[in-house]
This record gives structure tokens, C-alpha cells and sequence, in this order.
């Protein structure tokens, strides 16, 4: 399993900040569009991507027990 | 631990303390509050919310990347995270330098590679119209 | 009474809160301190004297400068005089804007011209060269 | 008379920091000049002068009263 955690806006328009996904051997972009399926997520492409606390491109590919997080335009400071 | 992630107030002294040294003769600081007035728009109060992990090690990268072009600055980074009144401190970057050139132009790098890499987002609730 | 000259050590936050307020998003300092190696010589420490009443107005004058300048920047200067050990605060010079870049710059501005027009002289009696 | 303030190495150098001179009607440089004579004070040229804690130049009129500071090159901050 995937542990996938969101934030800010997507958080709220999931209405959740983490999920648990099955998806070893995805590429990012495969998770990002399964999650677009699944929950009507807008907007999934165009955020950034963390795998494990690194940022991440599109084609990383998932094992089990990896943590993607999905980063909206950050604004802090 | 120069690189913080703080649910509680900054306290700037405490950020400052941890880049005095005996060679540096310059320490700038950057203290980022919330701000009352943008763009015409009131704000009432800010909520900050950070995936605290990776949000210090991008801290921790912004430490090294200030290490690798000003490699006599020392740095300390304390983000804010939780509901922000106005006036409250979001953000303290502490830099020193033995020369203060050098303290200016590491404090805003930090700042502005901040604003591009660390993943913490703030959401106002509280923003109205002139007019409510 | 945001320009002083001061015999007592000086209280970072005192200067800070000064300028801070509610339409301030920034807030800069430029904390000036005894560095130890200056040029491969060692300093013990420094007297810093001044003339007080022309000094406090020539902080008062760059005050009027940077508002000119930046017509939303407060600003809020303190020097020491005295005896100053290393690592002792010399000066703080602390300035608010809206937008962070004005922060910097008119900070930038603030020491620059102290080092040009503030009657303040700097009196390193324990200077030695490496070897004593 | 006009009281004169030394200081940094001016003041070092003459062992004083304030005295009064007879100087009513002098101009800065004229009051230079009487510094130098009288107490063979190095460097008085070069240095700026501040009449009553206002920066002024060489051809500023002195009066009884006046106070003028000579400045050093400042080390401040």
C-alpha cells in the first residue's frame, strides 16, 4: 500500500489528509490519475509531488510502504 | 535544531541566540507577521498548516544551500504553524555573517527559497471586502 | 523615541516593537556586533563614543530619509556607546513595511548611511596581531 | 566665545574634549586655523565640522555662542 497524504486545499476538498492506496509499481503519474478517478480530485496534475519527503517527478516509480505527499503552490513565510 | 517548525509563538530572541558567534559581526533578521490590509482585503486571522517533516529537512536544505554561497553564515529558520492573529510572527530567519553584505543577501535568499520550497501553506478564513 | 543612543546593553525586542504594526507584513533587523578577528587581528574589546544630541538627531534625519523613501517603512534605531565586549550589541537598526523587499532595502539604507553621516567613533584598544 | 568639542582622536590627541575660544565673526576655516597654530592639532583640515549638531562647511560664520563640534571620519554601527 501507498500511504498518500494531502494538504491544504486538496485536503479540504477530499475532506481527508491521508489515504492509503494500492499502488506498488505505479509511477506517480498512474497514482495521480487513479486518484483523479477514484475521488474526482481537481487539479491533481499540476501540483507538485513528494515521495518519501523528496520532491518527486511523474515518473518515480511507488513501492509499497512509500509516502507520496501532494503539494499545492506553497505559501508560507 | 536551527531549523524549526513551531505550533507555539516565535520567540525572536531564541532564534537570534543560536547565530550569535564570536566571528560573526553582522546578524540580520527577517520576522514575517500577518499582515492586517492586502490588497484592500481585510484579514482577520490566518491559519498555517506545514507537513512538518519534510518542511524542516527543505529548512535544513536552505541552511546548506546559504552554507555553500556564504560559507561563513550561520542560519536559523523557526516557521510558525497554527492560527496567526494579526501582527503575530509567522516566520523568524536569522542569518550572521562576519560582514553584513553578506548577512542581507543570505536572509532574503532564505526567504524567497522559502516562499518557493517548503511545504507550508496559509489559508484565510477571515478575509472580507472593505465592507465586510 | 525610536533613535537612541544608549549606555545599557540594548533589548532586541524593545527595538523591534516599535515598528512592528498592523499593516507591517516585515520586518527587518540589523543587529551590529564585536566581532573577535578583524583582518587576522584579534580584538579584546571596544569603546564607542559619540556625540550624543547630534548623533540621536542624524538617526532622527536618516529616520526622515528612508521615509521619503519608503513612505510605509517604520523604522526604530538604538547604538550603544561604552564598552562593548565581543559578541555585545552594538546597534540595532529594526524597520517595518507591507511587502518584505522595502524591509530589506531600507534597512540596507539605514546602516549605510549610519557608517556616513552619525557622529559615532569606534575605539579598538585590545587589537593585537595573532601573536599577541 | 565659541565652545569647541573634540573627539575620537582629536580628543586624544589635544587631552581635552570641550574648550572656548575667541572666535565671534570667524569663519570655520579662520577657526581651523587658530586650532592649528595654538595647539598644533594634525589632521584639523580633513575633518568635517558640525556647527550647533548641523553638519557645515568651511565658510560658515561662527558667533558667540556657537558650538562646533569637529568630526573625525565616523565608525559607527
Amino acid at each position: 500500500m501507498i500511504n498518500v497524504l494531502l494538504f491544504a486545499q486538496l485536503k479540504d476538498e477530499l475532506g481527508k489528509e491521508t489515504l492509503s492506496i494500492e499502488g506498488n509499481g505505479m509511477s506517480v503519474a498512474q497514482l495521480k490519475g487513479k486518484m483523479k478517478v477514484d475521488f474526482q480530485l481537481e487539479g491533481l496534475e499540476t501540483v507538485m509531488t513528494a515521495v518519501n519527503e523528496e520532491f518527486a517527478d511523474d515518473d518515480t516509480i511507488l513501492s509499497d510502504g512509500d509516502t507520496v505527499a501532494f503539494i499545492p503552490p506553497v505559501s508560507g513565510g | 535544531m536551527n531549523y524549526n517548525i513551531s505550533k507555539e509563538p516565535i520567540v525572536i530572541q531564541e532564534v537570534i541566540d543560536k547565530v550569535v558567534s564570536r566571528n560573526a559581526g553582522a546578524v540580520t533578521t527577517f520576522i514575517g507577521t500577518v499582515r492586517e490590509m492586502t490588497k484592500g482585503k481585510k484579514t482577520l486571522f490566518l491559519i498555517y498548516e506545514a507537513y512538518v517533516p519534510m518542511a524542516i529537512k527543505k529548512l535544513e536544505q536552505i541552511g546548506s544551500e546559504i552554507k555553500e554561497r556564504w560559507p561563513d553564515a550561520e542560519t536559523a529558520i523557526t516557521h510558525r504553524v497554527g492560527k496567526l492573529e494579526i501582527t503575530d510572527i509567522a516566520v523568524v530567519i536569522a542569518v550572521s555573517t562576519p560582514h553584513r553584505n553578506d548577512a542581507y543577501e543570505a536572509n532574503r535568499y532564505a526567504i524567497e527559497r522559502i516562499k518557493e520550497i517548503v511545504p507550508i501553506w496559509k489559508k484565510n478564513t477571515g478575509k472580507m471586502g472593505r465592507h465586510g
